[in-house]
């Protein structure tokens, strides 16, 4: 259980500055803390100065109350799996996962268990006594998994740890790893680039972009109430519709796109005439009409693109430039070209405003209650 | 205070380097650096029968040298030895350490009959060669015979002897630089030939794009120690030469040895000494600011 | 990867002819190890018989066993020696940042270019001061330090993925472990061709263990192969090269040895 | 050759700092009380085996003193050594130095002349060799004992020279004669006549003539200044070479002693120098019939014989006086006549003791290899002076090389005179240097 | 435009036998072929042994009508992703790029082109001129891909192409690459462990399952009707919930892990009394109970388990000895132990035939059709 604090900290290279840029967060013990961010927007490299192996250009590292900009790596008692592994090429996965113990001076009957242990754990059981070039590559992650699990360090990091896994190992990784994590209270930065993994495992997100940190918070809120548009599309898949939008006072009604019309019902924003703002509606919150839907909040749409993932449809029609995507539950028969009525309430709109980016207007929570005696909006 | 406080914290590296060092550095002192120093003076002297230092000289030595047609003479030989046997030793080298780097059966059989030279002494080799040599029984002059071609006196006419010398000293060192590069091609990931393959890079082009690039750390490592020993080759030529005929195998380090253990001239052999020194500094240090430039590595 | 049949045949003659080249002169010596004096002299290449009497000559003249015993103790303990101190230092000079790095690694890489023969003399000198003539630490310590040894490990140091290097601190790895654990393993190629160099050119060593030795004690084989040629008197070449094969085997064994641990060390793979 | 694998184990053992074999020293040690004293030499191959059997010989003729016989490598390798260690008490009490040297360890100032012990034991010096004792003797002292003695002697292919309608029991004893006989005897396959490239047998063809090498009275009167083998003797010498050569019946095979041995065994030339020691090694390894002969001289002078080559023994100073002892009961041990036979045998060196020429087997052997006698012949056939005396010079090793060069040079066509001033000035620049710094 | 055919293929390893075993298949010229499969099931061994690196032990491949077997990989005119890239680390991200087209012997301006076009396309173009070193991850994966597409050989091979890259990324790479390999009419043979991805981009797809073929086909068909139990719980995340169940001849119930009862209201399934079957249903399928919902179709549930994904709420609850999933769409405030009302009927059962694991009874397509006027059922 250990603190984690950015203070100012930037990072520049030799051939790229400011990858990093006056990066101020402060990770809590024992606290589960994601980072997300397009590729290339500095995530490693931030891990990668948080263990030591990146010289901190500028700021203040600190870890644990102590100021670690140069603490060496080896001292800083942590754990992490590289986004490339790392695996050492000469030693086999039972010698790769107690790598680190050995050091500790453990005994090697204890190591023996523990590797062992962690092993079955990733199910690697059969593949102890292999190199690591006899491996497929998502058993060498799970190897690399192993390793960096195995020492039990208060802090540990993780650049990607599953992207070479099956959705299904994925998932049961995805609650080994929070279980583990919980249990020994073990301070951990994660990366990912999956929606599940940033949205389930984290106590906080933060989003990272270009190097500047867009948002921190609770995935759920970070959902719904993105800081600014680059939040907005990249938390969530598909991502939030955006399009411009004025606001007509007269009619008080939003002109999307100059496409379509949306009555404001509610005061609650501040808009002038005219004003450049910008919309964001969920894919999941483009609903198909039912027959007892309410006329005006609805419009139709020309089906520009289809994909059915199974459990759910995807499709896109075109909003002003942009092109827009409906999320629809289940399986639907939409060719296209079709043109289809979508339902849109104002309630499910963010607004951002253009110029800055901020976040003006929340979408309403959209939250479900069940009861037993049945289900309530 | 700080500061230096920070300063010592920061040169840990360094202060745990020299640790790592010290071994080194104790033994170079004494067994080189030492030796070099007393060379480096010996030389401005001219030296008694026990090769003590006597008459300081100043740079006469030097001058000396430089106007002796014998060193000069010698610089040539030299030169023009380092150049017959160091690029084609090294491709041959190359050639034998790609086919050896096929996997297949029984290669390691031909692995050692391609190091095997490096496990012959200079001296036993250069004997084996002399043999070869041989006008009147020599195999390569026997050959000749069975062709019907003129008979060549190997290492007895002047225009022959350092090309047979360096013949021998090619074949000498093949098994030294065969192993060090075969070495270095076993250490190229096989991920790169394959991706290669898969863009359909035929043999030719990976040994161009990725064999070469890959292996130039140590092809700059054999250039240069291939240089350096070049340079300083002595054995062969006291066995199959002695310098002559006229002089034309009259390598520098053998002239050294000559003016040093014979002739207990050790003012001028020291004078040689230096000379040598710095030759093959520069040329090492020319090779160290072009060559590894153009050197990979991880 | 894989290798047709016509390739394969075209790979398999190459490697005939050309290792038949390089191995040559070393098979005649071979032959010429089982010949008589007039034999050798009317340059023959095949013996008349393999008869065994230059070999018997050979070990009833020199105690050659006792020799091979020598050679092998000075070589065996140049090997470690070298490949000890080598390694440390090209360790220090890859995996340590520090000021003049570059320049006290030049000055190393500059005592290759003293000329061996220039420095001898002050250091029999030297070996004599320390009273260490006629022992083993005389023969085998000046060659301890070697910066051809440094030069070769720190190139194979520098072809390491620093990955290894940064997930060995991660673990707390010291420096000294690293260097323990991770790079010596790894790069065994360098150090089997660095430990056979070590070996066999202590193994082939003449005038310094001649120097430094005044009786047989410490001895080494190649002394003794020079004490079976003679200058003046006519030399019996069967009988020398009989001593340089069986000089040779060993050290021939030994590289065999060596190839097969350079086979097993064949491309690491990669780390991800 | 008998194996005598017990003897070099015997010498192997104990030594003054050595780690080695216990095994062998403990049996050694019992001789507690026995003075054990190196001896270093040079010789390898068959020498070696002569040389540890007579060691073996002495240790076993009485149990006062224990000689170790160690090879320290080639001439020139020992002296290096030596210059380690000369002078101090871990000096070896016997060195092997060759004759060139000689002048070198006079100057050096690491032995004791055996002079001094001749004089205090009255050893009877007139038993040995006068002409080889002449050339180590300086200002009338005794320096060092002659062990390996030789000459140079013209060897030549009888079968070659009866094909060529030449005598074969009369061999070419003028320049002139062996230019014309090697006319004679040059076929497509053969040359007439060769000579290895090598000092020595300059110096030697140049003394036969009666001419100086160095001015000093060879050096024997002072220290040399100036080279002398410029002059007309040296001259002869190279003309006789030169018209060899450019007649195409000379055959170059370098510096190498085994490379003109195997061309003559393999019938490449049919006439060359060697040295006395090499007689028998030519006989048994040519498949005809060889003869031996004096060295050629020029026409118009009168033979003067040879100067004599090889090694003598030198005993330290600065060692324990029981050591000097040892050594030099050792040295009286090695000049009786009995084991100086031995030595002729087994090595083809002349016996410094003319009476061993007396023993049984020696006379056995001369009848199986009359040519042997020629060389003891020609060495007691020599006319004892200041040329056949041999020069004096502490740079002989580097004036060897300067002409070589010369050689070298000739046969590549340049001119005689040209050639010799040349190696004459090295010579002359080399002795200047040595007298220098001699203070 | 190539055929791609294995007929009886099989593979093994020194350590391993087997790893690939009777292989049959034939990849359509012009064909998307998805191969999915869990960490270690031989997909990137397949697809090495098609791109000739890796020796096929038993069997025969063809590539185009011409049997491929011995036919050196540099000669097959085709292109990979390698799942560990294996870019040349001595090159440029450009040189990397056009390495194969230098082979090719396409001149040098036109090489820049196109290496430029294709930089462009993947958002290398600042990263042209560095060395792979300097890349982050997702970077380096794309220059991976790079590589692979800009030769516009006849057949491409991809293992996991897009693992590293973020959620907007890599929807564009997926739309970049189908169109791609549409105008090109390259047969790409594309190894994934994302369902959308397998959803979404293949023609066909394919489950291996150590080393065997689990089961051929379109995407969605492999959705609705999986062949067995292995490949229903593999495609779909969360996984279709499983559980042994029994068939009550007298009441025509089923009994689901002796813990509900559902009624069969059809006879198109010759069930045995007291025939092990196992009963397989969608987590989507598992509803939340609306006020006009049939009472016999719901039953109620304890939550042990909840996870919000901002636009759908999976949680989890114990059926018999399985822990079961339901998926309900929209953010849902659900805590841990609730007991929840869940619908469930007849028709969304798959079931299977728990010895031989084949399908018995297909789940029926749920499939929604929009109309303008509405949405019908
Ligand atoms: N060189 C090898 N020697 C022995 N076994 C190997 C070797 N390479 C791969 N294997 C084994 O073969 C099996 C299949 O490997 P493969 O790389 O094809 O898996 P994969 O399906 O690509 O898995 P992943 O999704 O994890 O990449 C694995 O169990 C692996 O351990
Ligand atoms: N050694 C280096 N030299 C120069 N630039 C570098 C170096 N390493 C990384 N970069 C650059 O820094 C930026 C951030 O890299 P980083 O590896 O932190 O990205 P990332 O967020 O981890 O991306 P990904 O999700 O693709 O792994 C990238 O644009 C990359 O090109
Ligand atoms: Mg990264
Ligand atoms: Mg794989």
């Amino acid at each position: 259980m250990k603190k984690v604090e950015l203070i100012n900290v930037s990072k520049s290279y030799d051939k790229q500055v400011n990858v990093i840029s006056s990066i101020n967060v402060t990770i809590e013990p024992g606290e589960f803390f994601v980072l997300v961010g397009p590729s290339g927007c500095g995530k490693s490299t931030m891990l990668r100065m948080i263990a030591g192996l990146e010289e901190i250009t500028e700021g203040t590292l600190k870890i644990g109350d102590r100021v670690a900009n140069d603490l060496p790596a080896s001292r800083r008692d942590l754990s992490m799996v590289f986004q490339n592994y790392a695996l050492y090429p000469h030693l086999t996965v039972q010698q790769n996962i107690t790598f680190g113990l050995d050091v500790k001076r453990m005994k090697k009957e204890e190591q023996r268990a523990k590797a062992k242990e962690v092993a079955e754990m990733l199910g690697l059981t059969e593949y102890l006594g292999r190199k690591p070039r006899e491996l497929s590559g998502g058993q060498r992650q799970r190897v690399a998994l192993a390793r960096a699990i195995v020492g039990e360090t208060p802090i540990c990091l993780m650049d990607e740890p599953l992207s070479n896994l099956d959705a299904k190992l994925r998932a049961h990784m995805r609650s080994e790893i929070r279980r583990l994590q919980r249990k020994l209270g073990i301070t951990m930065i994660y990366v990912t680039h999956d929606q599940v993994e940033a949205m389930t495992m984290g106590d906080r997100i933060m989003i990272l972009h270009e190097g500047k940190i867009q948002q921190v918070g609770k995935p759920i809120d970070i959902y719904n109430y993105p800081a600014n548009p680059f939040v907005a599309t990249f938390i969530g898949s598909p991502p939030m519709n955006l399009a411009p939008a004025t606001f007509d006072k007269k009619t008080n009604e939003l002109n999307v796109a100059n496409q379509i019309k949306v009555s404001v019902q509610t005061d609650d924003l501040e808009l002038g005439e005219g004003q450049n703002i910008t919309v964001g509606v969920r894919p999941e919150h483009l609903q198909p009409v039912t027959s007892n839907d309410d006329i005006k909040e609805q419009f139709e749409v020309e089906v520009t693109n289809v994909e059915i993932l199974g459990n759910e449809t995807v499709f896109s029609f075109q909003m002003g430039e942009s092109e827009w995507m409906a999320k629809w539950s289940g399986q639907w028969h939409i060719e296209i070209g079709d043109q289809l009525p979508v339902k849109l309430s104002y309630d499910s709109f963010s607004i951002f405003d253009s110029a800055s980016g901020q976040l003006m207007k929340k979408a309403v929570d959209h939250g479900h209650y069940a009861s037993q005696s049945g289900v309530s909006p | 205070m700080t500061s230096w406080k920070r300063f010592w914290k920061r040169s840990i590296d360094g202060r745990t380097a020299i640790l790592y060092l010290l071994p080194s550095v104790i033994l170079f002192s004494v067994f080189v650096f030492y030796p070099m120093f007393r060379t480096i003076y010996l030389s401005f002297f001219l030296t008694d029968q026990a090769g003590n230092a006597a008459i300081n000289v100043g740079f006469e030595n030097y001058e000396y040298l430089m106007g002796s047609s014998e060193f000069r003479n010698s610089m040539k030989a030299t030169v023009l030895f380092v150049l017959y046997t160091v690029p084609i030793g090294i491709i041959l080298a190359l050639f034998f350490a790609l086919l050896a780097n096929e996997k297949l059966k029984g290669i390691g059989f031909f692995r050692t009959m391609y190091s095997s030279t490096m496990g012959i002494s200079v001296a036993a080799s250069s004997v084996i060669w002399l043999f070869m040599f041989n006008p009147s029984i020599g195999m390569f002059n026997r050959l000749l015979g069975v062709f019907n071609l003129p008979q060549i006196q190997w290492l007895l006419d002047p225009e022959w002897a350092l090309l047979s010398v360096s013949i021998s000293t090619i074949w000498m060192n093949i098994g030294f630089s065969f192993l060090i590069l075969l070495g270095g091609l076993q250490n190229i990931d096989e991920h790169l030939y394959e991706s290669a393959k898969i863009d359909g890079a035929g043999y030719f082009y990976r040994l161009r794009r990725i064999t070469l690039p890959m292996l130039s750390p140590t092809l700059f490592f054999i250039i240069t120690i291939s240089l350096i020993n070049a340079f300083q080759t002595f054995g062969q030529i006291d066995i199959l030469t002695k310098g002559g005929p006229s002089q034309s195998t009259n390598l520098i380090v053998y002239s050294i040895y000559r003016e040093a253990f014979i002739n207990y001239q050790f003012g001028t052999a020291s004078a040689q000494a230096v000379i040598l020194f710095i030759i093959i500094l520069i040329v090492t240090i020319l090779q160290f600011k072009l060559g590894e430039r153009k050197v990979h590595y991880q | 990867m894989r290798t047709s049949l016509p390739q394969k045949i075209w790979l398999y003659f190459l490697l005939i002819v050309t290792s038949a080249f390089v191995f040559f002169p070393v098979a005649y010596a071979f032959m010429i190890s089982f010949m008589t004096g007039p034999e050798i002299i009317q340059g023959k290449f095949f013996p008349e018989s393999f008869n065994f009497d230059n070999y018997i000559k050979v070990f009833s003249r020199l105690p050659l066993l006792n020799y091979l015993l020598n050679s092998f103790i000075v070589s065996l303990s140049v090997m470690v020696g070298q490949l000890v101190v080598c390694s440390l230092a090209a360790y220090a000079f890859v995996f340590f940042k520090f000021k003049g790095r570059d320049f006290i690694f030049f000055l190393f890489i500059s005592t290759m270019m003293i000329p061996w023969e220039a420095t001898m003399i002050p250091n029999v000198f030297t070996i004599r001061k320390l009273d260490w003539f006629n022992t083993y630490q005389g023969l085998t310590l000046p060659f301890f330090a070697l910066a051809f040894g440094t030069f070769l490990l720190r190139q194979h140091f520098l072809t390491i993925p620093k990955e290894l290097h940064e997930a060995s601190q991660i673990a707390g790895l010291s420096r000294f472990k690293f260097f323990w654990k991770v790079v010596l393993p790894i790069s065994k190629t360098s150090l089997v061709t660095l430990g056979a160099y070590g070996f066999l050119t202590t193994w082939n060593m003449y005038l310094w263990p001649l120097l430094i030795t005044t009786n047989q004690s410490v001895r080494t084989v190649q002394i003794g192969l020079k004490q079976l040629q003679s200058q003046e008197i006519a030399t019996e070449w069967g009988v020398v090269m009989a001593g340089v094969i069986v000089v040779i085997i060993p050290t021939l064994l030994l590289l065999f040895i060596g190839q097969k641990q350079l086979q097993k060390g064949l491309s690491q793979g990669a780390l991800k | 050759a008998c194996t005598n694998s017990d003897s070099s184990n015997n010498s192997s053992s104990s030594s003054s700092n050595s780690n080695g074999e216990s095994s062998s020293s403990s049996e050694n040690g019992s001789g507690e009380d026995k003075v054990t004293i190196e001896f270093w030499h040079a010789m390898s191959g068959s020498g070696q085996e002569s040389i540890d059997e007579i060691v073996k010989g002495f240790n076993e003729s009485q149990d006062k003193y224990q000689v170790n016989a160690e090879f320290q490598g080639s001439y020139e390798e020992s002296l290096t050594k030596l210059r380690g260690v000369g002078g101090t008490k871990d000096a070896p009490a016997i060195t092997q130095v060759f004759e060139v040297g000689t002048k070198y360890m006079i100057d050096s100032g690491y032995i004791e002349p055996m002079q001094s012990f001749i004089d205090k034991d009255n050893y009877d010096l007139s038993q040995l060799e006068e002409n080889i004792l002449n050339y180590y003797r300086v200002d009338g002292k005794l320096y060092s004992m002659p062990f390996n003695s030789s000459t140079p002697v013209m060897i030549y292919n009888k079968d070659a020279f009866k094909e060529a309608g030449l005598d074969p029991e009369k061999a070419p004893e003028t320049f002139s004669e062996v230019i014309d006989a090697a006319a004679k005897l040059k076929t497509d396959e053969m040359y007439g006549f060769s000579m290895l490239t090598y000092g020595w047998f300059f110096e030697q063809l140049v003394a036969t003539q009666g001419g100086l090498y160095v001015n000093e009275d060879n050096g024997r009167s002072g220290d040399a200044t100036e080279a002398l083998f410029n002059g007309p003797e040296g001259l002869n010498v190279f003309r006789f070479l030169d018209t060899m050569n450019k007649a195409g019946t000379f055959g170059n095979f370098g510096t190498n002693w085994d490379d003109i041995r195997s061309a003559f065994a393999t019938g490449k030339v049919a006439m060359y120098m060697d040295s006395s020691a090499g007689v028998a090694g030519a006989i048994n390894n040519a498949p005809f019939e060889v003869g031996v002969a004096y060295i050629p001289h020029a026409d118009e002078v009168q033979r003067n014989g040879v100067v004599i080559g090889g090694a003598s023994l030198w005993m330290s100073k600065g060692i324990a006086e029981e050591e000097q002892e040892a050594a030099w009961e050792f040295m009286k041990y090695l000049t009786t006549h009995e084991v100086q036979a031995k030595w002729h045998l087994d090595t083809g060196y002349f016996a410094i003791n003319p009476k061993a020429y007396d023993e049984e087997i020696v006379k056995e052997k001369w009848a199986e290899y009359p040519q042997y006698k020629v060389t003891v012949d020609q060495l007691q056939d020599t006319i004892p002076g200041l040329a056949t005396q041999g020069a004096l010079i502490s740079v002989f090793p580097e004036s060897r090389q300067q002409i070589v060069t010369a050689l070298e040079e000739l046969y590549q066509g340049k001119d005689p005179q040209e050639v010799l001033d040349k190696a004459a000035e090295g010579t002359n620049r080399a002795m200047e240097i040595a007298n220098k710094t001699k203070e």
